[in-house]
C-alpha cells in the first residue's frame, strides 16, 4: 500500500515538472499532498494527516491559484 | 554549445546530492527508542495531555511552535506586503502594508464599507462559479468554523490542535466570503476585523509565554500549574491562542489571493 | 521572577515589541499609532541593553545559564545555553540593528509593518545563537531566513524582488537538507540537544558512521549558505547590493555572521567537527582573496560593499576554522577564535557604517556608479551638511577596513594574523588586505571634488538627523574600539575561552605599523595598476559574468559532496 | 527499503526541478516536492518504531514515536509559508516582466539598470 502510493506521488511529482499547464501542475500537488495525507494516516500519524490534508492540499492550493489566476497558466518553455 | 556545458553541470550536481543523500537514505539502524519510552511512561503525566503529538507541540516544544506562528505571521504580512507593491490582487481593504497608498480618509472608508465579495456581475465571466457553490459554500461555512473550533479546544485529546483547528477555521472564513453576496456583511470576513484578531492572539500569545517568567516557573513556563484542576489548562489555552492567530492569518492570506484586481 | 530568566530578554524583549507594533498596526491608525510603534521599537532594541548589563558579571565570571524551555525533561525538551559567546552574539546584533533601525526611520523603509518584521529579526538572531537544540536551530534559522527575504524585497525595484526570490530559492532548499541531517541525527542518536547528539555519537561503536558524518556535512553546508563562504556565496552580492541600505548594513553586519558561531557550538562537540573546520578555515581564507578580486572589478557602490563583506566574512572564516581545528581550548585556538569573533563584531560595526553613509551619499547623488559618481562630498555639502558627517564617518569605516591605526580593523585584522603568523593563510590574508586598500581607494573616489561639473543637478534633500546620528554612532564605536583594543581584547577572550589573555598584543608596535604602511603602498600600487588598459579591461570581464541561478545550486550540491567528502575521509 | 528509494528519487526529481525547470512556479514545485519527501521519510521512518498512534487512551501501548511526527508538523506549516513568500515574489516579477522564465527575467531586470 505504502509503496503503490508512494509510487503515485512520485508519478505526479514528474508530471508536475513537465506538464505545460500550470493548473495541471497544482492539481498534481494538491493531489500529492492528499496522497501523503492518507499514507500519514495509515502511518499513525493522525496529526500530521490532518495538518497534510488542510494545509498542504487546503491553503497551497488556493495561494498557488491565486498567484496564476492573475499571471499565466502556461509554460511557454520546453 | 553553452547549453550542453550548463546541462552536464546539471548532471554532476544531481549525481553529488544523489552520492550524498544515498547512505542517509538507505540507513537501516534501528530507530532509536529513548524518546519514544519516555513519553510512552511520562509523557501524560508531564503534561496532562493524552494526544502525544499534542504534547510534544505545546508542551514539551511550544518554543518551536512559537518559531512557527511568528513564521507564519511574518509570510502572510510579508506575501501582502509584496502583492500590494506589485500592483495588487487584493481584494479592497487588504493593503495592510506600512506604506499606504490610500490615504488614510480613503483607507477607512474602505475598511469600514466594504467587505471581500466576488458575488454576482463583478466576478469574471469564466470563473468556475455557480449558485450552488454559493448556497452551499455559506450553509457550510458556519459548520466548517465550528469543526475548527472543536480541533482547537480538543487538540490535547484527539488528533488535532491550535494549528490544524486554526487551519479549518480559516478554510471555514473562506467559505463564508465564497458565500457571501453583495451587500451581506459578516464582520468575520472584513479585513480589519481578522487582522486584528491576528495582532491580538499574537500579543496573547507573547503575554502567555512570558506569564511563566513573572510566576517565577521560566520562559514557557506552566503558569497555571497552581490555579487549575486540568493539568491541560496551559496547552488548551495555548491551542486556543494559536487557532485564532492561525485562523485569522491564514483566513486573511486566502481571501487576499483570492480577491479581485483592483487596477 | 528568577535572575536566571533573563537570558530571555532578547528573545522575548523584541517579540513583546513586534506584538505591540502589530497590535498598533491593527487597532490604531494616525500619531497613537506612530507613539506606539516608537515604544514597541524601544522594547525591542533598547530594553534587552538592560539585560546585558545585568549578566555581564555572571558570564564574566564564567557562568553558563543553561537548562530546558519551559522546565521539561531534558531528552525531549529543548534545551538552550546563554554563555560568554551569546552574550557577545547578542551585543553585536544590538549594536548594529539598533543603529540601522534608527537609520531606517530617516531614510529606510518605514512604517510598523518594517519595525515589526524588523524586531522579529533581531529576536530571531539572538535565538538562533541560544539555542542548542538542533531542530530549534531549523526553526531560528527559518525565522531569521524568512525575515530577511522580506526586508529585502521591501523597495520597489524588481531586482530586489529577484534576489529575494533568489536567495529565497536558495537557502529555502538548504534548509530541506538541514532537515534531512536533523533526520539523519536523530535516526543515528534519538536526540536532538547537541549535548544529546554528541553523547549518542560517542556511545556507538563506530561514532555514528557514514550516515552520523553526512548529515553533518548537510547541516554544515546548509547553515554556511547563510554565512556566504565561497563555493556557497552567489547569492549575496544582489541581495546585500539591491536591499535598502538599513537592511543592507544588518544583513551584511549582522546576519552572516550569527549562524556561523551558532554553528560553531555543534562543531565544538561533534566527531569530526574539527576537520570540517579546517576545510572551512581554508575556504575562508581563499574566499577572502577571490572576493576582494571581485569586489575590485565591480561598479556599483553598493555591490562593491557586498563583495567585501564576502571577502570580509572570509577572514572570519579562516579564523574561526582554524580555531576549531586546533581546539578552542589551546592558547593558539583561544586567540584565533578571539580573533575571530573580534573581526565580526568590528566588521558589522563598520560595514554597517559603510554601508549607511555609502547609501545616504548615492541617495543624494542619485547615481551608483563607482566610476560615474564624482564631488559627492559637494553634493552632500549643498545637502545641507554644514558637519560633513557622511563623509567623515565614511572615512572612518573605510580607514576601519583598510585596517589602518587607531580604528577597530586594525586592531582585528592584526590579532588575526598574529595568530595566523607563519601558515599559508597568512599570505593569502595579506594579499586579500592589499585588495581591501586598493577597492577602498577606488571607492574614495567618489568623494573626490569634481572640477569638470560646476552645478550640481539633483535636488537638494537634506540627510535626515537621525542617519547622522546612527551613523556617528557607529563611527564612534569603530574609534573606540581600536582606542580600547587591550580592554576589548581581553574581555572577548575570557568570554570566549575562559582564560585571561596569557600574552598581550603590542598592538601599536613598530613592526605592526610598518606592515600597515606596506599593505597601504601596495595597495595603492595595486590601485595605479587596475586602472590601467589591460587590467581594468580583464575587470570589466569579470564584472559582467553572468550569475546563474542554477549555478548557485551547482555550487552548493558540489560543494556539499566536498565536504561530506573530506570529513569521511577523516571519520 | 524500496520505500526510501522512492523517496530519494523524489526529492531528486524535485531537485532536478529545482536547478534546471526554468519557469519560477515550477521552481517553487521543485522545493515542495523535495521538502514532501523529506517530511514523508521522517514520519515513515518514525512510525516504524511502534504499532498504534500516539493517543495514550486506555489501553494503548507500543505507540509510535511521536517527536517525528511533531517536528514535521512544524516543517509543513514552515513549507507552506515559504512556498506563500516564494509565490508572492514571483508575482512581482511577474508584473515588472511580464514572464515567469528566469532567464529573461535576469535579462530584463538586469538591463533595467
Amino acid at each position: 500500500m505504502t509503496i503503490m502510493l508512494l509510487v503515485l506521488m512520485l508519478g505526479l511529482s514528474i508530471f508536475m515538472l513537465v506538464s505545460r499547464d500550470l493548473l495541471f501542475g497544482i492539481i498534481a500537488l494538491s493531489a500529492v499532498s492528499l496522497l501523503s495525507a492518507l499514507l500519514f494516516y495509515l502511518q499513525q500519524a493522525p496529526d500530521v494527516a490532518i495538518t497534510e490534508a488542510a494545509v498542504g492540499a487546503g491553503v497551497s492550493t488556493v495561494v498557488f491559484i491565486g498567484i496564476i489566476r492573475y499571471t499565466e497558466r502556461k509554460d511557454r518553455d520546453p | 554549445m553553452k547549453q550542453k556545458a550548463i546541462n552536464v553541470l546539471t548532471i554532476i550536481s544531481l549525481a553529488s546530492v544523489t552520492l550524498v543523500l544515498l547512505p542517509l537514505f538507505l540507513e537501516n539502524s534501528p530507530w532509536p527508542l529513548s524518546a519514544r519510552n519516555y513519553l510512552e511512561l511520562h509523557g501524560v503525566g508531564d503534561s496532562g495531555a493524552i494526544n502525544l503529538v499534542s504534547a510534544i507541540y505545546l508542551g514539551f516544544r511550544v518554543f518551536d511552535t512559537l518559531g512557527e506562528t511568528i513564521v507564519l505571521l511574518t509570510a502572510v504580512s510579508g506575501t501582502i506586503g509584496v502583492l500590494t507593491r506589485a500592483g495588487a490582487v487584493l481584494a479592497e481593504g487588504y493593503d495592510t502594508s506600512g506604506t499606504p497608498a490610500l490615504t488614510e480618509q480613503e483607507k477607512k472608508v474602505i475598511m469600514d464599507d466594504h467587505t471581500f465579495t466576488l458575488a454576482g456581475e463583478k466576478r469574471r465571466s469564466h470563473a468556475l462559479r455557480t449558485h450552488l457553490l454559493e448556497v452551499v459554500t455559506g450553509v457550510l461555512g458556519p459548520v466548517v468554523l465550528l469543526f475548527g473550533f472543536y480541533l482547537m479546544l480538543y487538540g490535547h485529546l484527539s488528533p488535532g490542535g491550535g494549528f490544524q483547528g486554526g487551519v479549518v477555521t480559516a478554510s471555514g472564513i473562506i467559505f463564508l466570503a465564497l458565500g457571501n453576496r453583495i451587500g451581506a456583511k459578516n464582520p468575520l470576513i472584513r479585513a480589519s476585523v481578522l487582522d486584528r484578531i491576528e495582532a491580538a492572539a499574537f500579543l496573547l500569545l507573547i503575554l502567555a509565554s512570558l506569564s511563566g517568567i513573572l510566576m517565577g516557573r521560566g520562559f514557557f513556563g506552566n503558569p497555571l500549574q497552581d490555579v487549575t484542576a486540568i493539568p491541560a489548562g496551559y496547552i488548551i489555552l495555548l491551542n486556543g491562542i494559536i487557532g485564532l492567530k492561525v485562523g485569522a492569518g491564514i483566513g486573511f492570506l486566502c481571501i487576499a489571493m483570492v480577491g479581485r484586481e483592483i487596477s | 521572577m528568577v535572575f536566571e530568566d533573563i537570558v530571555f530578554a532578547p528573545i522575548l524583549l523584541p517579540l513583546l515589541g513586534a506584538a505591540l507594533v502589530i497590535t498598533a498596526k491593527a487597532f490604531l491608525q494616525g500619531r497613537p499609532m506612530k507613539i506606539l510603534e516608537y515604544i514597541g521599537a524601544f522594547v525591542g532594541l533598547g530594553l534587552p541593553w538592560l539585560s546585558f548589563a545585568l549578566t555581564l558579571p555572571a558570564v564574566t565570571s564564567g557562568r553558563v545559564f543553561q537548562g530546558v524551555i519551559g522546565n521539561w525533561h531534558a531528552s525531549v525538551g529543548i534545551t538552550y545555553q546563554f554563555d560568554g559567546l551569546a552574550w557577545l552574539v547578542n551585543v553585536l546584533t544590538y549594536s548594529v540593528c539598533s543603529a540601522a533601525w534608527l537609520y531606517s526611520l530617516g531614510s529606510g523603509p518605514r512604517g510598523p509593518a518594517f519595525t515589526s518584521v524588523f524586531l522579529i529579526l533581531t529576536a530571531s538572531l539572538s535565538a538562533t545563537i541560544m539555542t542548542s537544540d538542533i531542530f530549534n536551530l531549523f526553526v531560528c534559522l527559518e525565522v531569521v531566513g524568512i525575515s530577511s527575504y522580506i526586508l529585502v524585497a521591501s523597495t520597489d525595484k524588481p531586482g530586489a524582488s529577484l534576489a529575494s526570490f533568489t536567495y529565497l530559492m536558495i537557502s529555502a532548499s538548504a534548509m530541506v537538507f538541514f532537515l534531512l541531517g536533523v533526520y539523519g541525527l536523530y535516526r543515528v542518536t534519538g536526540s536532538l540537544s547537541y549535548q544529546g547528539i554528541a553523547q549518542g555519537l560517542k556511545a556507538l561503536p563506530d561514532g555514528g558512521g557514514m550516515t552520523a558524518v553526512i548529515s553533518l556535512a548537510l547541516i554544515i553546508s546548509s547553515t554556511v549558505i547563510r554565512v556566504a563562504v565561497m563555493p556557497f556565496s552567489g547569492w549575496l552580492p544582489d541581495a546585500h547590493a539591491l536591499a535598502p541600505h538599513a537592511v543592507s548594513a544588518v544583513l551584511s553586519g549582522v546576519l552572516i555572521k550569527v549562524p556561523l558561531f551558532a554553528l560553531s557550538r555543534i562543531l565544538l562537540i561533534m566527531p569530526v567537527g574539527a576537520q570540517a573546520g579546517q576545510l572551512l578555515g581554508w575556504a575562508g581564507a581563499l574566499t577572502a582573496l577571490i572576493g576582494v578580486i571581485l569586489a575590485l572589478s565591480q561598479a556599483d557602490a553598493k555591490r562593491l560593499l557586498a563583495y567585501h563583506s564576502v571577502s570580509q566574512i572570509g577572514y572570519v572564516v579562516c579564523a574561526w576554522g582554524i580555531a576549531l581545528y586546533v581546539g578552542i581550548t589551546t592558547s593558539k585556538g583561544a586567540a584565533l577564535m578571539t580573533a575571530a569573533f573580534l573581526h565580526a563584531f568590528y566588521h558589522a560595526l563598520f560595514k554597517g557604517l559603510l554601508f549607511l553613509s555609502v547609501g545616504t551619499t548615492v541617495d543624494r547623488a542619485g547615481e551608483r556608479n563607482v566610476y560615474r559618481l564624482r564631488g559627492a562630498a559637494a553634493i552632500l555639502r549643498s545637502c545641507g551638511e554644514r558637519i560633513p558627517v557622511t563623509l567623515l564617518t565614511y572615512l572612518a569605516g573605510a580607514l576601519a577596513i583598510s585596517a589602518v591605526p587607531p580604528f577597530n580593523g586594525f586592531i582585528s585584522k592584526n590579532a588575526i594574523s598574529y595568530a595566523l603568523e607563519g601558515t599559508p593563510l597568512y599570505y593569502l590574508l595579506f594579499a586579500a588586505g592589499i585588495g581591501t586598500v586598493a577597492s577602498f581607494i577606488k571607492l574614495s573616489r567618489i568623494y573626490w571634488p569634481d572640477r569638470s561639473r560646476k552645478e550640481i543637478p539633483v535636488p537638494a534633500v537634506p540627510v535626515p538627523l537621525t542617519s547622522k546620528i546612527s551613523q556617528g554612532g557607529l563611527a564612534l564605536l569603530c574609534l573606540g574600539g581600536g582606542i580600547l583594543a587591550s580592554r576589548i581584547h581581553s574581555l572577548v577572550m575570557l568570554l570566549l575561552s575562559g582564560t585571561r589573555a596569557e600574552y598581550l598584543i603590542q598592538w601599536y608596535s613598530a613592526g605592526a605599523l610598518l606592515k600597515t604602511g606596506a599593505v597601504i603602498a601596495l595597495g595603492t600600487g595595486v590601485y595605479l595598476l587596475t586602472t590601467t588598459g589591460i587590467i581594468a579591461r580583464v575587470l570589466k570581464v569579470i564584472r559582467e559574468q553572468p550569475g546563474d541561478f542554477r549555478g548557485l545550486y551547482i555550487s552548493f550540491s558540489i560543494g556539499t559532496a566536498l565536504l561530506a567528502g573530506w570529513m569521511l575521509l577523516h571519520l | 527499503m524500496i520505500e526510501r528509494i522512492l523517496l530519494l528519487g523524489m526529492f531528486l526529481i524535485g531537485f532536478w526541478g529545482i536547478v534546471s525547470r526554468k519557469n519560477l512556479i515550477k521552481k517553487i514545485f521543485g522545493l515542495n516536492i523535495i521538502n514532501n519527501s523529506v517530511v514523508i521519510l521522517f514520519v515513515l521512518e518514525g512510525s516504524r518504531a511502534g504499532s498504534s498512534a500516539p493517543i495514550m487512551e486506555q489501553g494503548i501501548s507500543n505507540i509510535v514515536d511521536p517527536v517525528p511526527q511533531a517536528l514535521m508538523l512544524t516543517a509543513i506549516v514552515i513549507g507552506v509559508c515559504i512556498s506563500a513568500l516564494a509565490l508572492a515574489l514571483a508575482f512581482r516579477l511577474y508584473k515588472a516582466t511580464g514572464t515567469y522564465n528566469i532567464q529573461e527575467i535576469k535579462r530584463k531586470v538586469h538591463n533595467g539598470f
